[in-house]
């Protein structure tokens, strides 16, 4: 195994962890601000990437696709949010999940009632198409590097607007104590509403930029879901420091271990049921990883409240 | 009782040479992930039954929403309440594998439009249990029986980690014979083959095999198209159908796939049938409409011969199977799997569809490896 | 009489007549309906002793379901087959007898519970549901790849198992054993709830500390909890898997732990009938909606939606009103 | 040692910087109430959990009757003989008056694993439990749930929880809490009887229920014991009157 394909996987991994990021990042600012868990988190996911398929397909234009996802996705967390999850906040996390478990079934039947049952079609932009040669002669698509990058940046913006504006402080104040907030004179309910059609428009955007490359079709929004439950688990419920690192440690171990672990099997046992147990064991490892890091530490790497 | 749809034509009764009414069940994937696979058994088995214009076949239809246990259930309700004495539709193995002994123990007739896993080929058949569709290492057989006419030497394969997957590599390796640069699977349900496609660059492979149905393969072809690995790629239908390749779009375009259909294939039949499909529903037809077509048609002409409530007669008549087939010159084997042509099909595209076209014959009147396994 | 014993009876009641309504109507399926209502009763009751009494929101619980499933197919499966289970260090044979699945069943899950129970309980809130959720996870990939027992595509039994004295192939006789025991696992929850334990345990959802202060050790009694909850829905999953003749790794899907939840909450939480007027509920839903559209999982939403909105304390609250007091 | 029931020796606690609980020994003699007083965040809080094992001190041990305690958990040094009421109530307010107190003679008895008698009809729990309501005046309320009850009947079933416990020594944190001039004589009246039964460790701002019943004071300050005392040597001692009887009084 050359040292170009560990790196090419880490890059992979990184990818992954990036574009999970985006999920989670929305998911834990949701819960962090406002303690509701939201599992229809993942079907915003989905109402982003068949946004975008469906205006790609009408006017061809993969910038004016993303726009269309950021926005129809905002605009239905805003209404699920007005609509339902607002009279959720003082209810426990049992209400919480039934309504949005119901809310998954409702967007899920509701989209294929709108698109048919076909998967869509939404393709990577020519400017981005194709690989790129890296320094040491690895070569990688362009596309996922720009992922990437647009990872990086949504995180580096996010990052900003908590650390250095009005808004992050409102938000870092309403994870803190609610009352605070009643007291810096802001309108609760509408910072609400924001926050959630924050947390939908990246979830949106990650349903876009990575339907460029998967299938864009019904349901694709629950294997990210738990995905970034267990990102978000790990990192800590409410930290979008914790968010990011968790969103790396799955991407790679999710990528990595699939990769290694048949390999090192072999070395034990025979192929066909070292590549069998192995993929086995790696279809389990984030799930594993999860409980690890929960046993040994209750509340996630960087969580605070309990 | 809910009925979704009640199927009987306005033809005349006592002149069609029908020696009892026949009730037919359909359980089939509508709903959910899946549901255009079993939307479009239903429209090509429906299209054949309307086609016929007779009033002493009912066929009664229900969604098993892809859930095995859902479709026991839908299954012991066509049994127990509606009486019905044949059962046909199921698209997925795992469901097959749920439903069809309980069923053919029971004393119905199984047709089988799509799923037909190596357990009910082998030890598992029944007298009562037709594959109208193929065996399901058919596809995979023909894809290897491609390769190593094509002379790949070493070729990566990969499906994902469940039986189906593991039967589909064993099925390729069964005709394909070269070396494996790599053999891996992936975890069901997958949707990011970097990973893989990365292994599959640094393996030294000379083309590349790969089972993934559904969702998984339109984010395999994507991934690949866009990765640069340059390697010939080719795949079972299943990755390939009419619905899923406009998802696809240019990365699919001149990738080879094995079926025993294609809409191209030249016989009065398919003519026929395409041309009703495309008038009745306004979309191509797909594989799993053709299936679905056939398995009807195949069910009239035992109708038309034989009383389904003698089983022996009945199934005498099935397998005789003297229907026309859309896939041309069509046979059943001795543990009732078809013996039909696997072609290879090539992707193109027609105007703005993506579609495929036949580019050669893989395995010529191809049965199945279980044959002598079956004691009927 | 309260409202909600009246309630409780009539739905009972309702339970015992469906087969003498289905021979009046000649749709002998109802039968099988309510069979299916009756076992997801049982599983959802198993949950309740978790999540009404305890507070334990466990997303994690078709693991147990799916143990008991898998009990059956492998004893089952070996027994069909003629093959030992094991055979070091001593040799077991498969079985078809229903009492000695059911108690391997309730054994094995209640193992399992005690594990996943002494691990997940460790966190609270939002952790606990995600851990139990990772668990369900771990367990239905490995069932997908355990291909000695059918992998995703499961396992099919071809005749149901045997009960002393009983033809349970016959649908009356198998639905009137699966009332049985739910009736049986009712009786026992109802006494559970006015024990030591069930006071205790009651008191521990409520306020930990004071327990902790009275000597009592609230993670000790929620662990019990857990246990029992996972026998009970681990002993449903063999009735099911008899039921329908067929174990797959869907059993162990995260969809189905949310489904087991959805029934106790549609029912009515902490209820004691709660998790039988879910099931009814639900199967009745799934079978009349499923007849009038392919869309209709829209509607279910919409109608679970309404039961956390507006109806607080799920079916048996909007009829029966608020819980009345103990004594 | 036989003259202590309780008692802390050289208690250390700190969160980050602030140093919640300074080096600090007290301890509770029979028959006696020892009050502790201090103003708010003078660290009280973090002493009673300290003593009843919610938390575990840095430094220092929690020993009753000669036995270390320091390591046990909240429930064992319960069973050990340590009997608290809350500063706000912890009760379970969906149950009865009857069943709160049943959960306390089902901890006395320390076996909750019956899993079919019912409780209430274990005539051993609920004697005891009767008997406990009966002391506190809540008898004939036994069958309303808790959630229905004053803020005083609340206070009252606190007390008639610990009560079943038969504990060796209380910590009651803030008793008074709430409470109108009225109930608090009331309980002022009750706690006096009630140090025979055992001794009580009091933390309270009601300060004439303290300086009435009060055998000895503590004065905690910053975290620190500033002084301790009878009530006449606390009423005087000037550095008391410094730092916390000139700042709030």
């Amino acid at each position: 195994m050359s040292t170009i394909l560990i790196i090419e996987q880490m890059l992979n991994g990184l990818q992954s962890g990036v574009m999970l990021f985006l999920m989670a990042a929305g998911l834990t600012l949701i819960f962090g601000v406002m303690g509701l868990i939201n599992l229809a988190h993942g079907s915003l996911y989905m109402v982003g990437a068949f946004a975008a398929a469906a205006v790609a397909g009408l006017t061809g234009s993969f910038v004016l696709a993303l726009m269309a996802a950021l926005v129809a996705a905002a605009l239905a967390g805003a209404v699920i949010e007005i609509l339902v999850i607002r009279r959720l906040y003082d209810s426990d996390h049992l209400d919480q999940v039934l309504a949005t478990f119901a809310l998954i079934l409702i967007f899920s039947e509701g989209t294929r009632w709108v698109f048919g049952s076909f998967p869509l079609f939404l393709d990577i932009p020519d400017a981005l198409s194709g690989p790129v040669t890296l320094p040491g002669g690895i070569e990688y698509p362009l596309y996922r590097l720009a992922l990437i990058v647009a990872g990086l940046l949504v995180g580096v913006g996010l990052w900003v607007l908590i650390e250095r504006t009005r808004l992050g402080i409102q938000i870092r104040a309403g994870e803190n104590d609610r009352e605070m907030i009643a007291a810096l004179g802001v309108d609760i309910s509408k910072l609400y509403t924001l926050v959630f059609a924050l947390g939908a428009a990246l979830a949106g955007l990650a349903g876009a930029l990575v339907g460029a490359i998967q299938s864009v079709q019904v349901g694709m929004g629950e294997p990210v879901l738990i995905l970034a439950f267990v990102v978000i688990v790990i990192g800590g419920i409410g930290s979008i420091k914790g968010a990011f690192i968790g969103a790396l440690l799955v991407g790679l171990t999710d990528t990595l271990v699939g990769i290694f672990l048949p390999e090192l099997l072999k070395l034990f046992m025979d192929a066909a049921p070292a590549t069998s147990a192995g993929s086995a064991i790696a279809s389990m490892s984030i799930y594993i990883l999860m409980s690890l890091v929960l046993i040994w530490r209750p509340s996630g790497l960087f969580g605070a409240r309990a | 009782m809910k009925k979704l749809m009640l199927a009987t034509a306005a033809a005349a009764l006592a002149t069609s040479g029908a020696l009892a009414d026949v009730k037919v069940g359909m359980i089939t994937t509508l709903s959910g992930g899946g549901a255009s696979l079993g939307i479009d058994t239903r429209d090509g088995f429906m299209l054949a039954i309307e086609a016929a214009g007779r009033d002493d076949v009912e066929v009664v239809i229900e969604d098993d929403q892809r859930k095995p246990d859902i479709a026991v259930q839908l299954a012991d309700k066509m049994i127990q309440s509606e009486k019905v004495d044949v059962l046909t539709g199921i698209v997925w193995s795992n469901l097959a594998m749920a439903v069809v002994p309980a069923a053919t123990a029971q004393g119905l007739f199984y047709l089988s439009t799509n799923a037909a896993p190596a357990q009910l080929a082998g030890k598992g058949c029944n007298a009562n249990y037709f594959a109208v569709s193929y065996q399901n290492d058919n596809l995979h057989e023909g894809a290897g029986a491609y390769a190593a006419n094509e002379g790949f030497k070493n070729t990566f394969i990969l499906a994902p980690n469940y039986p189906a997957g593991h039967d589909s590599l064993t099925g390729f390796k069964r005709y394909y014979g070269g070396e494996l640069a790599g053999e891996v699977y992936t975890k069901l349900g997958q949707t990011d083959y970097a990973a893989e496609i990365a292994q599959i660059r640094a393996s030294g492979a000379d083309s590349v095999f790969f089972f993934l149905p559904g969702g998984m393969g339109i984010s395999f072809l994507k991934q690949y198209a866009d990765s640069g690995v340059d390697l010939p790629v080719v795949g079972p239908a299943f990755s390939f159908d009419q619905g899923i390749l406009q998802a696809v779009g240019e990365a699919a375009l001149g990738v080879k796939n094995s079926s025993t259909w294609s809409k191209d294939l030249d016989n009065a039949a398919n003519a026929t049938f395409v041309a009703d499909f495309q008038q009745k529903y306004d979309r191509l037809p797909s594989i799993y409409a053709a299936q679905g077509y056939d398995t009807a048609n195949l069910l009239l002409s035992a109708i038309d011969k034989a009383d389904v409530n003698d089983d022996a007669a009945f199934a005498e008549a099935l397998k005789a199977a003297d229907f026309a087939s859309v896939r041309g010159a069509f046979s059943f084997a001795a543990n009732n799997h078809p013996i039909q042509n696997v072609y290879v099909r090539e992707v193109i595209k027609e105007g703005d569809i993506y579609t495929n076209k036949i580019v050669g014959t893989a395995l010529e009147n191809h049965a199945n490896a279980y044959v002598d396994d079956c004691k009927m | 009489m309260s409202r909600e014993t009246l309630f409780n009876a009539a739905l009972l009641l309702g339970l015992l007549l469906v087969p003498i309504w289905a021979l009046l109507t000649d749709e002998p399926f109802t039968i099988t309906l309510a069979t299916r209502a009756v076992i997801l009763a049982l599983a959802a009751a198993g949950l309740n002793i978790a999540l009404g009494i305890g507070g334990l929101v466990s997303l994690g619980h078709a693991v147990f379901f799916g143990i008991g499933g898998y009990a059956m197919g492998i004893l089952a499966h070996h027994a069909q087959g003629f093959t030992p289970l094991m055979e070091w260090p001593f040799v077991i044979e498969g079985t078809k007898s229903m009492p000695v699945i059911w108690l391997l069943a309730i054994v094995v899950s209640a193992l399992a519970a005690l594990v996943i129970g002494l691990l997940s309980l460790r966190t609270t809130g939002a952790y606990f549901i995600m851990i139990t959720l990772a668990f369900g996870q771990m367990f239905y990939y490995f069932a997908i790849s355990w291909s000695a027992y059918g992998g995703e595509d499961g396992m099919s039994i071809y005749v149901r198992n045997d009960f002393p004295g009983l033809n349970t192939l016959a649908p009356i006789q198998f639905y009137g054993l699966c009332l049985a025991l739910l009736v049986v696992v009712l009786v026992f929850s109802a006494r559970l709830r006015r024990a030591p334990f069930g006071l205790s345990l009651n008191a521990a959802r409520q306020v930990p500390a004071r327990l902790e202060a009275v000597g009592l050790d609230p993670m000790r009694l929620k662990l019990v909890a857990f246990v029992i909850s996972g026998a009970i829905t681990g002993l449903a999953g063999a009735l099911f898997a008899d039921l329908n003749r067929f174990v797959s790794p869907t059993m162990f899907s995260w969809q189905f732990s949310g489904e087991i939840m959805v029934l106790v909450i549609l029912g009515g939480v902490g209820r004691l009938f709660g998790p039988v007027a879910g099931a009814v509920t639900f199967v009745a839903l799934e079978h009349v909606l499923g007849g009038l559209t392919e869309f209709w999982h829209i509607y279910l939403g919409l109608i679970l939606l309404g039961v956390v909105l507006f109806a607080r304390g799920g079916i048996t609250g909007l009829i029966a009103g608020r819980e009345a007091s103990h004594d | 040692m036989t003259d202590t029931v309780l008692r802390t020796i050289g208690i250390c606690k700190s969160f980050g910087a602030l140093q919640a609980s300074k080096d600090i020994s007290i301890d509770l003699r029979p028959g006696e109430i020892h009050a502790i007083i201090g103003p708010n965040g003078a660290g009280k809080s973090t002493l009673i959990a300290q003593i009843c094992g919610a938390l575990k001190p840095d430094a220092g041990r929690v020993e009753l009757l000669g036995k270390d305690i320091t390591a046990l958990s909240t429930d064992q040094r319960a069973r050990a003989g340590l009997g608290r009421t809350f500063q706000i109530s912890a009760l379970a307010m969906e149950d009865t008056v009857l069943e709160n107190a049943v959960l306390g003679a089902l901890g006395a008895r320390g076996r909750p694993w019956r899993f079919w008698a019912s409780a209430l009809g274990d005539k051993d729990l609920r004697h005891r439990a009767e008997a406990a309501l009966e002391r506190v005046g809540l008898a004939e309320a036994r069958a309303k749930r808790c959630a229905d009850l004053s803020h005083g009947q609340r206070r009252q079933l606190e007390v008639a929880v610990a009560l079943t416990l038969e504990p060796k020594a209380f910590v009651m944190d803030e008793p008074m809490a709430g409470l109108g001039a009225a109930g608090s004589k009331d309980l002022t009246g009750f706690l006096d009887q009630l140090r025979q039964q055992a001794p009580i460790l009091l933390v309270e701002h009601d300060m004439d229920a303290v300086f009435a019943l009060a055998d000895r004071i503590s004065v905690l300050v910053y975290g620190e014991v500033i002084a301790t005392g009878s009530v006449d040597q606390i009423r005087t001692d000037p550095r008391v009157r410094d730092a916390y009887l000139g700042e709030s009084a």
